[in-house]
C-alpha cells in the first residue's frame, strides 16, 4: 500500500479519481480472485480425500473473513486510532457513516475499505495450507474469526492504519504485506501446525499432490490476482503501480527460475511443481518491496527468494513440523527475505517515502528497522496464534478425529466425493430419506455419531 | 502353481507388499477394486439429495506361486492386510495350470 | 445497472470519461468470463458423460447470443422505443450507426452494448442447467437464438430500454438484472424443463456431481466476474460502484454461511457444493439490488437467499420437474428474494433513484411495485418460453434420443469424451479414413445412423 | 496496437490519463494470464503423461522471456531506432533511464513496456504447442532466449517500433499483432516442427486430448484475456478499445460457429475441441484488425478464419508434419487471414491510421501492402527459426530421448506425475535420502542415467 | 468353492448387487474394465481426425461361493444383467481351494 | 476352457488385441493394472521431497477360450506382448467350469 501517502489522504481527501477507482475497483476484485485461486491451488497438493476441505477452508475463509471486517475489523484497522498507534476505535462498525461519496485519497472509501478486505481474507486463507488434511471444520470457522479479530487487524493498523507505530514509530515500510500478509501468514501457519501436529503418517507415506494441472491452474490465477495485489497498493492508476507491477513480474521469473535451478542441481529435475512454488515466492518476496525498489533490485530479491524458498520446504522434514503445504517455507521465509532486502534495494527514485536502502547509500538505518519490524510481527503472530489455537483446540477441538482423517476429510466432514470419473458410481442409490428434506434423522442426529463408519 | 488372489484395505497395500517381498515374492499385480460386503459404505449428500455408496475402495492384489508357497503366502498376506475392523477383506487361491514370463519364454515355477 | 441515471444519460450524452470506460471495459470482460466459469460451474455438477456436451451449451450460447445480439438484439432492447416502452427499433441493427465515438453517458455506446450482450449471453447459458444431459444438440442452438430474442430483447427493454414500462410506468427498480437475468432464467429454466421432462433415472439413479473441484473453480470465476456484473451497472467508476461491490460480497458470504448452517442442521454435514451453491444464491439475490441498499441490508439479503435457496432446491425432488442443476432453486427463488427485498431494504443515502423500502421509512409502495414486476417478469417468462421449447420440440426437436442420453450425450453428440487419464485409452486407433477429410463417409453420412451403437 | 497513434505519442507525451493507466493495467494483467490459459489448453490437449511438460513450457517461457525482455528485448524492439527501422538500441537495457513518471503517451512508460512483454510472452509459449511431448526441456529454455531475441524483438521493431520498416516504409498495418504474434509463432512453430520431427507413433497412435475440460478452461481465459490483448491495444480506455472489443467478440464468435458447421457437415459431429479451436482461430484472425474494421466486418474475418483453419488442421496429417497442437493450422492460418482481410475490410471510420480496404473504396494497395508484410514477416520467422532450431538441436539438443518420449515426459525429465486419483498411489514410499536434502546422491549425479529406466 | 467372474454393463450392476443380496450373498468385489467384443466401440473426432475406439466400459464382479450355490448364482447374475443386447457380458466359474476373511483367519465357507 | 490372463505392458495392447483377433479370439476383457517385480518403478520428487513408486502401470487381460486354443492363444499373447525388455510381464492359465453368454444364456464353447 501506498503506505506513506496515505495517512495524509486520510486526513484531507482529494476529489474522486475515475481512473484510480476504476483501478481499485478491478484490483479487489483480482485480489479476491486470489482466494479460489488458492483454494485451487491448496488442492491439487493435498491427496484426493481431501481436497474438498482444503477448498472449503479457503472459501469459508471469504465468508467469514468478510463479516468480521465489515462488522468491526475494518474499523478497528482502519478507524482513528485509540492512541500510541496500537488499534482502531468502533467508529464504524458495520461501516458506519461510510457512504458511497466517502473518499479514502481519490477513491471512494467503500473500494479501499474492500480492496483491504481481500488482503485480510487472503492471510487467513494461506494459513490453511499449513494444516492441511486434519482440521476440524468447525474449529477453522472459529478460528477464522478469533484470528483475524485478534491477529491480523492489530498488525494491519500497526503497519497502515492512522498513526501505526510500526510505521509511524519504528519507520518500517511494508508496501502491499511483506508484514501484514506474507510474515503473519507464515508465522500462524507455524504455530498452528505445531498445535495440531502432523498428519497421520507424516515423514512415512507419501502425499504427494493429487492433481498438477490443477495446482499450476492455481499458480496462474494468483500470479494474475498479485497484479491486483502489488500494484493495486498503489492506490491509483498511475507511475507508481505500472513500477510495482513491473517489479512483481521481475521478481516471479527470477524466483521461478532460481527455484528450479536449485532442483535441477540437487535432485537431478526441474520440476512444474517447483515452477510454481518459486514464482509465488518471488510473488511473496516482492509484495512489500514492490513499489519501493528499482526493477534489477526486484529481481535480485525474488532470486534471493526462490533459492531460500527452495531449501526452505526442506525444513519440515529436518525439524519435523508438518507445515503441509509450506506456509512456512514458502510465505514466511519469502516475506522475512523481501522485507529485509528493502533494506537493502529502497530508492528514493521509486518510492514515495523517499527512503534509501544499503546499496543506494542510505546506510544501514532503514535494514534495522526492517529487521525489527519483521521480529516483532513475527513473534506477535506467532505467539497470538499458538494461544488462540490451543484455546480452540481444548475447547470446541481443532484437530480432526484420526478415523476422519483417514477416512479423508471430504466423506469425514462434507459427505462429498471430489471426483466420479468412472462408471463404479453408478452404483450407489438415491437414498429415499433425502427426497423430502424431513430434518436431521435420528440415525444422522449426531453426526459425529456415523452408523457407517469406514476407517478407509 | 497357485493363483492367490487378495483383497484388502487400500492402506494395507505397502505392509502386504514388503512382507511378501521379504518372504521372497518376487512380484504381483494390483487393481483399484470397490467391496460390497459387511462393512458398510458411507452416505454422501449433494444439495440435500443424499446418496447410498455401498462400495468401498478396496486393492485386488494377485500372486501366482509355486504350490509349496501358497499356504505361507496366504498367511502372510492375512496377516499385513489385518486391522481387525469389518471390512479387511479375503485372500483365495486357485490352481494355474501353466505360467510364462513374456520376457524370455520361460514356464513354470521359473516364470514367477 | 444504474435505471434511474440511464435514460437521462441517453438523451444527453456527457463528455467520455476514461476512468468509467477503463472500468466498463473491463466489467465487459469480467462478465463475459462468467459463462466460461458457469460452463465449468456447471460441467463439474453433471456426469462425466456429459460434461463436454453441458460446456459445449454455455460457449454456443456466447456465440449465438452475440450474433443476435449484435444483429438486431440490441437495437430492439436498447434501441429507441416504438411506443408503450413495451420494444425498441429497429434502427441499429448491425450496429448501424454505433462509432467508436458515439457515447452512451460517459462512455462509448459500444462498450455499454457489449457490457448489456454479456447479461444476454449468461442468461441463456444459465437456462441450460436446467436441461442438462438430455437435450438436443441442434435444439439447443435454435433455442438459444430465438429465446433471446423473443424473451430476454422485451424483458431487458421492460426493465431497462428507453421508456422501458416496468421501469417508468410501473415503477419497480433492477438494479443489475434480478428481473431480466435471474428471474428470467430460473421461470425459462422451469418451462424448458417441464417441456422436456426429466432426465432417465431421475429420482432414481445417482447423478452425483463428477468433478467438483471444477464445479469450486467455476464458483470462483462467477463469484469474480459478477463484480464486474453487479458494480459495473453502475455504469461508472465511483462510489455506486463501489457500494455495490461491498453489498454482492456482503451478500455472497452470509448467503455461503446460510446455506451450509441449514445443511448442517438438516443433513449433518456442511458441503462444499453447499458452500459454492449458497455464494452463488447471495449474488443472484444481491444482484437487483446491490446499488439500493446498504451493507446491512445486503447481508440480510444473502442470508434471506442462502437460506431459502438452500431449501428451494429440494422441491424439484417433491414435485417432480427435472431441474437438473437448479435453476429454479437457486436463480428463480433468490432473483424473487433480491428482487422482492429491494421493496423492504432500499434506502435513498444509497440508490440514486432516490427510492425508500419499509424498512427506511417508504411504506409498502414500493414493495408492491417490486411484487408486481416479479409476476409479470415470471409469467411472460415462464408462458413464453413453454411456447418456444414447446414448439421447437414438435419440430426439429428438443429431446435427446434415450439411446443418446443412456451413452452420454459426449459420445453421441460430440463424439469425443472429457478425459482420458488411463493407458487403455491407447488402444484406439487413428482411422485412416479420417486422416485425409474426404467429407463424410457413407457410414457417417447420417449420424443419427451410427452403425457402432453402444448403449452403455 | 495503435501503432499510427503511437509514434507521435512517444515522440510527444501528453499528460498521465488515471482512466488509460487504469486500462492498460488491467490489460497487461489479462494478458499475462493467456499464458497461463494457455498452458492448460495445451495442456488438456496432450496425453496424460506429458501435461505438466507442456504447462511447464509456457510457465518457463514466461520467466525466460520476462529477464530477457527486461534484459534488452525490450530496448532493442522499442528503444531508438538504430536506422532503417531494423532494430532499436542499447539505451534502456534493464530499463535504464523508465522511471515511474516516464510517459508514453498517455500512459507511464513502464506499462506500456510491460504489456508489450506479455505479447511477446505468449508468442514464445504458442510455439511449444507444435513440439507437444518430444522437446528436451534445457533446449526449450534456450530456445525461448534466443527466439524472443533473434525474432521476436526484430519483427516487434518493424511492426510497431519507432521507424518500424514494416509500418512506416512498406505501410503495412497491424492493430494487435497477427504479423508480431500469430503468423510470427505460426510460421516459428512449422521450422520447429520440421526440425525436431515427429512424435513417435505419429500418424498410428491416438493422440486424443486426455481432458477437455481443462482445455475449455484454457479457451475461457484465453478469451478473456484476448479483450486485453485486443482492446488494450487502442492503447486507452476510449471508444476505439471499445470498438476492438466488439470486433473480437463478434470474430470470435463466428468462427466458433464456422468451425463446428464445417465439423457437423465434414465428419458428422459438431464437437467442444471445434468450438474452442473455432473461437481461438476467431481470436488470432481479428487481432490484427481489431482496431481497423467495422463489426460486419469483424463477422466477416471471423468466419472465414473459422472456416479456414477447421480446414487447415488437417494439413498435417497430409503432409506429415507433425504440428502437434496445430499452431499452424490455427495460429498461421488465422493471423494471414486476419492480416490480409484488412486489406479488404479496414475502414477508416474506424482505423485511426484512416486507411481503407477494397470494400471500402480503398483499392488493392492496402491488400497487396498487407500480403507483403505477411510473406516477409512469414519468410523470416521461418527461416530464422529453422536455423536456431537446427544449431540447439546438434549442440545442446532440442529433441527428448525416445526412451523420455515413450514413458512421458513428466516422469522422465520432471519426475512427477500430473494426477494420483486413486489409492495405489498410496504404495509408493516417502524415500529417506529426500528429507535431508544432501544434495545429488551418487545414483542422480547424471540424471540422464536413471538406474529405474522404465519404457512404459 | 467357486469363484464367479461376471462381465457386464455398468448400468446393470445395480440391479445385479441387488439380486445377489436377495439371494443371500454377503460380498463382492467390483472392477472397472473395458471389453472387446461382438459389440463394437465407437468413433471420437478430435480436430477432424478420427479414432476408433474398440473398448467398451464394463464392470467385472467376483464372487466367491460355495459349491452348491454356484450354478445359482450365475443364473442370478445371468438374469439381473441381462438386456438382450449385444454386449451384456460372460459369466464364468472356477474353482477355488481356500479362501480366508482377513479380519477372523475363518476359511472356507466360513469366510464367505 | 481355460481362463488366460495376461499382464503386459500397456502400449502393446493394440498388437496383443489385433493378434488375438487375428487368431479368431472373439472377445476379451482388459484392466488397468500396476505391476510390481523385477522392473523397478521410479523416483518421484515433489517440494524436494523423494518418492519411490515402485508400482508401474500394466494392463491386465482377460480371455477365455476352449481348451483346445489355450496353448496357442498363451503363444500368441507372449509374442505379441514381448519386447524383450524387463517388466514384459506374465501370463497364466487357470481351468474354467462353465462360462455363459448372458445375452443368449448359451453356455460353454457357444458362450465364448
Ligand atoms: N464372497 C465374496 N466374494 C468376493 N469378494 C468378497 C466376498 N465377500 C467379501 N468380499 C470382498 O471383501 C471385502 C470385505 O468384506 P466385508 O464383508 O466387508 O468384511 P469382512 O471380510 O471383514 O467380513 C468386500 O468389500 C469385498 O470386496
Ligand atoms: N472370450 C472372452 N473372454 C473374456 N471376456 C470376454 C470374452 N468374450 C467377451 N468378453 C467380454 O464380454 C463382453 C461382451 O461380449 P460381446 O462379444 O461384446 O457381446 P455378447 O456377450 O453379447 O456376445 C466383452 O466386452 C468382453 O468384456
Ligand atoms: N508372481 C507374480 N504374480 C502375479 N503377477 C506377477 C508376478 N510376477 C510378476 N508379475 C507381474 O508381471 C509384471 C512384470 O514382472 P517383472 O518381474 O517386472 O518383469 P519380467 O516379467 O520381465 O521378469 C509385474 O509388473 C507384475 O505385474
Amino acid at each position: 500500500m501506498n503506505a506513506a501517502a496515505l495517512p495524509t489522504q486520510l486526513a484531507a481527501p482529494a476529489e474522486l479519481s475515475a481512473g484510480d477507482t476504476a483501478w481499485l475497483l478491478v484490483a479487489t476484485a483480482m485480489v479476491l480472485l486470489m482466494t479460489p485461486g488458492l483454494a485451487l491451488f491448496y488442492g491439487g497438493m493435498v491427496r484426493a480425500k481431501s481436497v474438498l476441505n482444503m477448498i472449503m477452508m479457503s472459501f469459508s475463509a471469504i465468508a467469514v473473513v468478510s463479516l468480521v471486517w465489515f462488522a468491526f475489523g475494518w474499523s478497528l484497522a482502519f478507524g482513528d486510532d485509540l492512541g500510541g498507534g496500537l488499534i482502531g476505535d468502533f467508529g464504524q462498525v458495520f461501516l458506519h457513516g461510510m457512504k458511497p461519496d466517502s473518499l479514502t485519497g481519490t477513491v471512494p472509501s467503500l473500494v479501499f475499505m474492500a480492496f483491504q478486505l481481500t488482503f485480510a481474507i487472503i492471510t487467513v486463507a494461506l494459513i490453511s495450507g499449513a494444516i492441511a488434511d486434519r482440521t476440524k471444520f468447525r474449529g477453522w470457522l472459529v478460528f477464522c474469526a478469533v484470528w483475524v479479530a485478534l491477529v491480523y487487524v492489530p498488525i494491519a493498523h500497526w503497519v497502515w492504519g492512522p498513526n501505526g507505530w510500526i510505521r509511524e514509530e519504528l519507520g518500517a515500510l511494508d508496501f502491499a504485506g511483506g508484514l501484514v500478509v506474507e510474515i503473519n501468514s507464515g508465522a500462524a501457519g507455524l504455530a498452528v501446525a505445531l498445535v495440531l501436529g502432523p498428519r497421520l503418517g507424516f515423514k512415512r507415506d507419501p502425499m504427494r499432490p493429487h492433481n498438477l494441472p490443477l495446482v499450476m491452474l492455481g499458480a496462474g490465477l494468483l500470479w494474475f490476482g498479485w497484479f491486483g495485489f502489488n500494484a493495486g497498493s498503489a492506490l491509483g492508476a498511475n507511475g507508481l503501480a505500472a513500477q510495482s507491477l513491473v517489479n512483481t513480474q521481475a521478481a516471479a521469473c527470477t524466483a521461478l527460475l532460481g527455484w528450479i535451478m536449485v532442483e535441477r542441481k540437487r535432485d537431478g529435475h526441474a520440476t512444474t511443481f517447483g515452477a510454481a512454488s518459486g514464482a509465488v515466492a518471488g510473488l511473496v518476496a516482492i509484495t512489500p518491496s514492490c513499489g519501493l525498489v528499482d526493477m534489477p533490485g526486484a529481481m535480485a530479491i525474488g532470486l534471493a527468494a526462490g533459492v531460500l524458498c527452495s531449501y526452505a520446504v526442506g525444513w519440515k522434514h529436518k525439524f519435523g513440523y508438518d507445515d503441509s503445504l509450506d506456509v512456512v517455507g514458502v510465505h514466511f521465509v519469502g516475506g522475512v527475505v523481501g522485507t529485509v532486502l528493502i533494506g537493502v534495494f529502497a530508492w528514493d527514485a521509486v518510492t514515495p517515502a523517499g527512503e534509501r536502502g544499503l546499496l543506494h547509500g542510505g546506510g544501514l538505518g532503514l535494514l534495522g528497522k526492517q529487521i525489527a519490524a519483521v521480529l516483532v510481527t513475527a513473534a506477535f503472530s506467532f505467539a497470538a496464534t499458538y494461544v488462540i489455537a490451543k484455546v480452540i483446540d481444548r475447547t470446541i477441538g481443532f484437530r480432526a478425529s484420526a478415523d476422519d482423517e483417514m477416512r479423508g476429510l471430504d466423506l469425514a466432514v462434507h459427505a462429498e466425493t471430489a471426483y466420479d470419473l468412472g462408471s463404479v458410481g453408478a452404483a450407489s442409490h438415491l437414498s429415499s430419506a433425502a427426497k423430502a428434506h424431513p430434518g436431521p434423522s435420528p440415525a444422522r442426529a449426531e453426526p459425529a455419531d456415523r452408523i457407517d463408519a469406514d476407517e478407509d | 502353481m497357485r493363483l492367490i488372489t487378495a483383497v484388502i484395505k487400500p492402506h494395507r497395500l505397502d505392509d502386504v507388499k514388503t512382507a511378501l517381498q521379504t518372504f521372497g515374492v518376487q512380484g504381483l499385480t494390483v487393481t483399484e477394486a470397490s467391496g460390497f460386503g459387511r462393512q458398510h459404505g458411507h452416505t454422501e449428500v449433494y444439495r440435500g439429495a443424499e446418496y447410498r455408496v455401498d462400495l468401498v475402495p478396496k486393492i485386488r492384489l494377485e500372486v501366482v506361486v509355486d504350490d509349496d508357497d501358497a499356504a505361507d503366502v496366504m498367511s502372510i498376506i492375512t496377516k499385513a492386510a489385518h486391522t481387525g475392523k469389518i471390512g479387511d477383506g479375503k485372500v483365495w487361491s486357485v490352481p494355474v495350470e501353466t505360467i510364462i514370463r513374456v520376457r524370455t519364454g520361460e514356464r513354470g515355477p521359473d516364470a514367477l
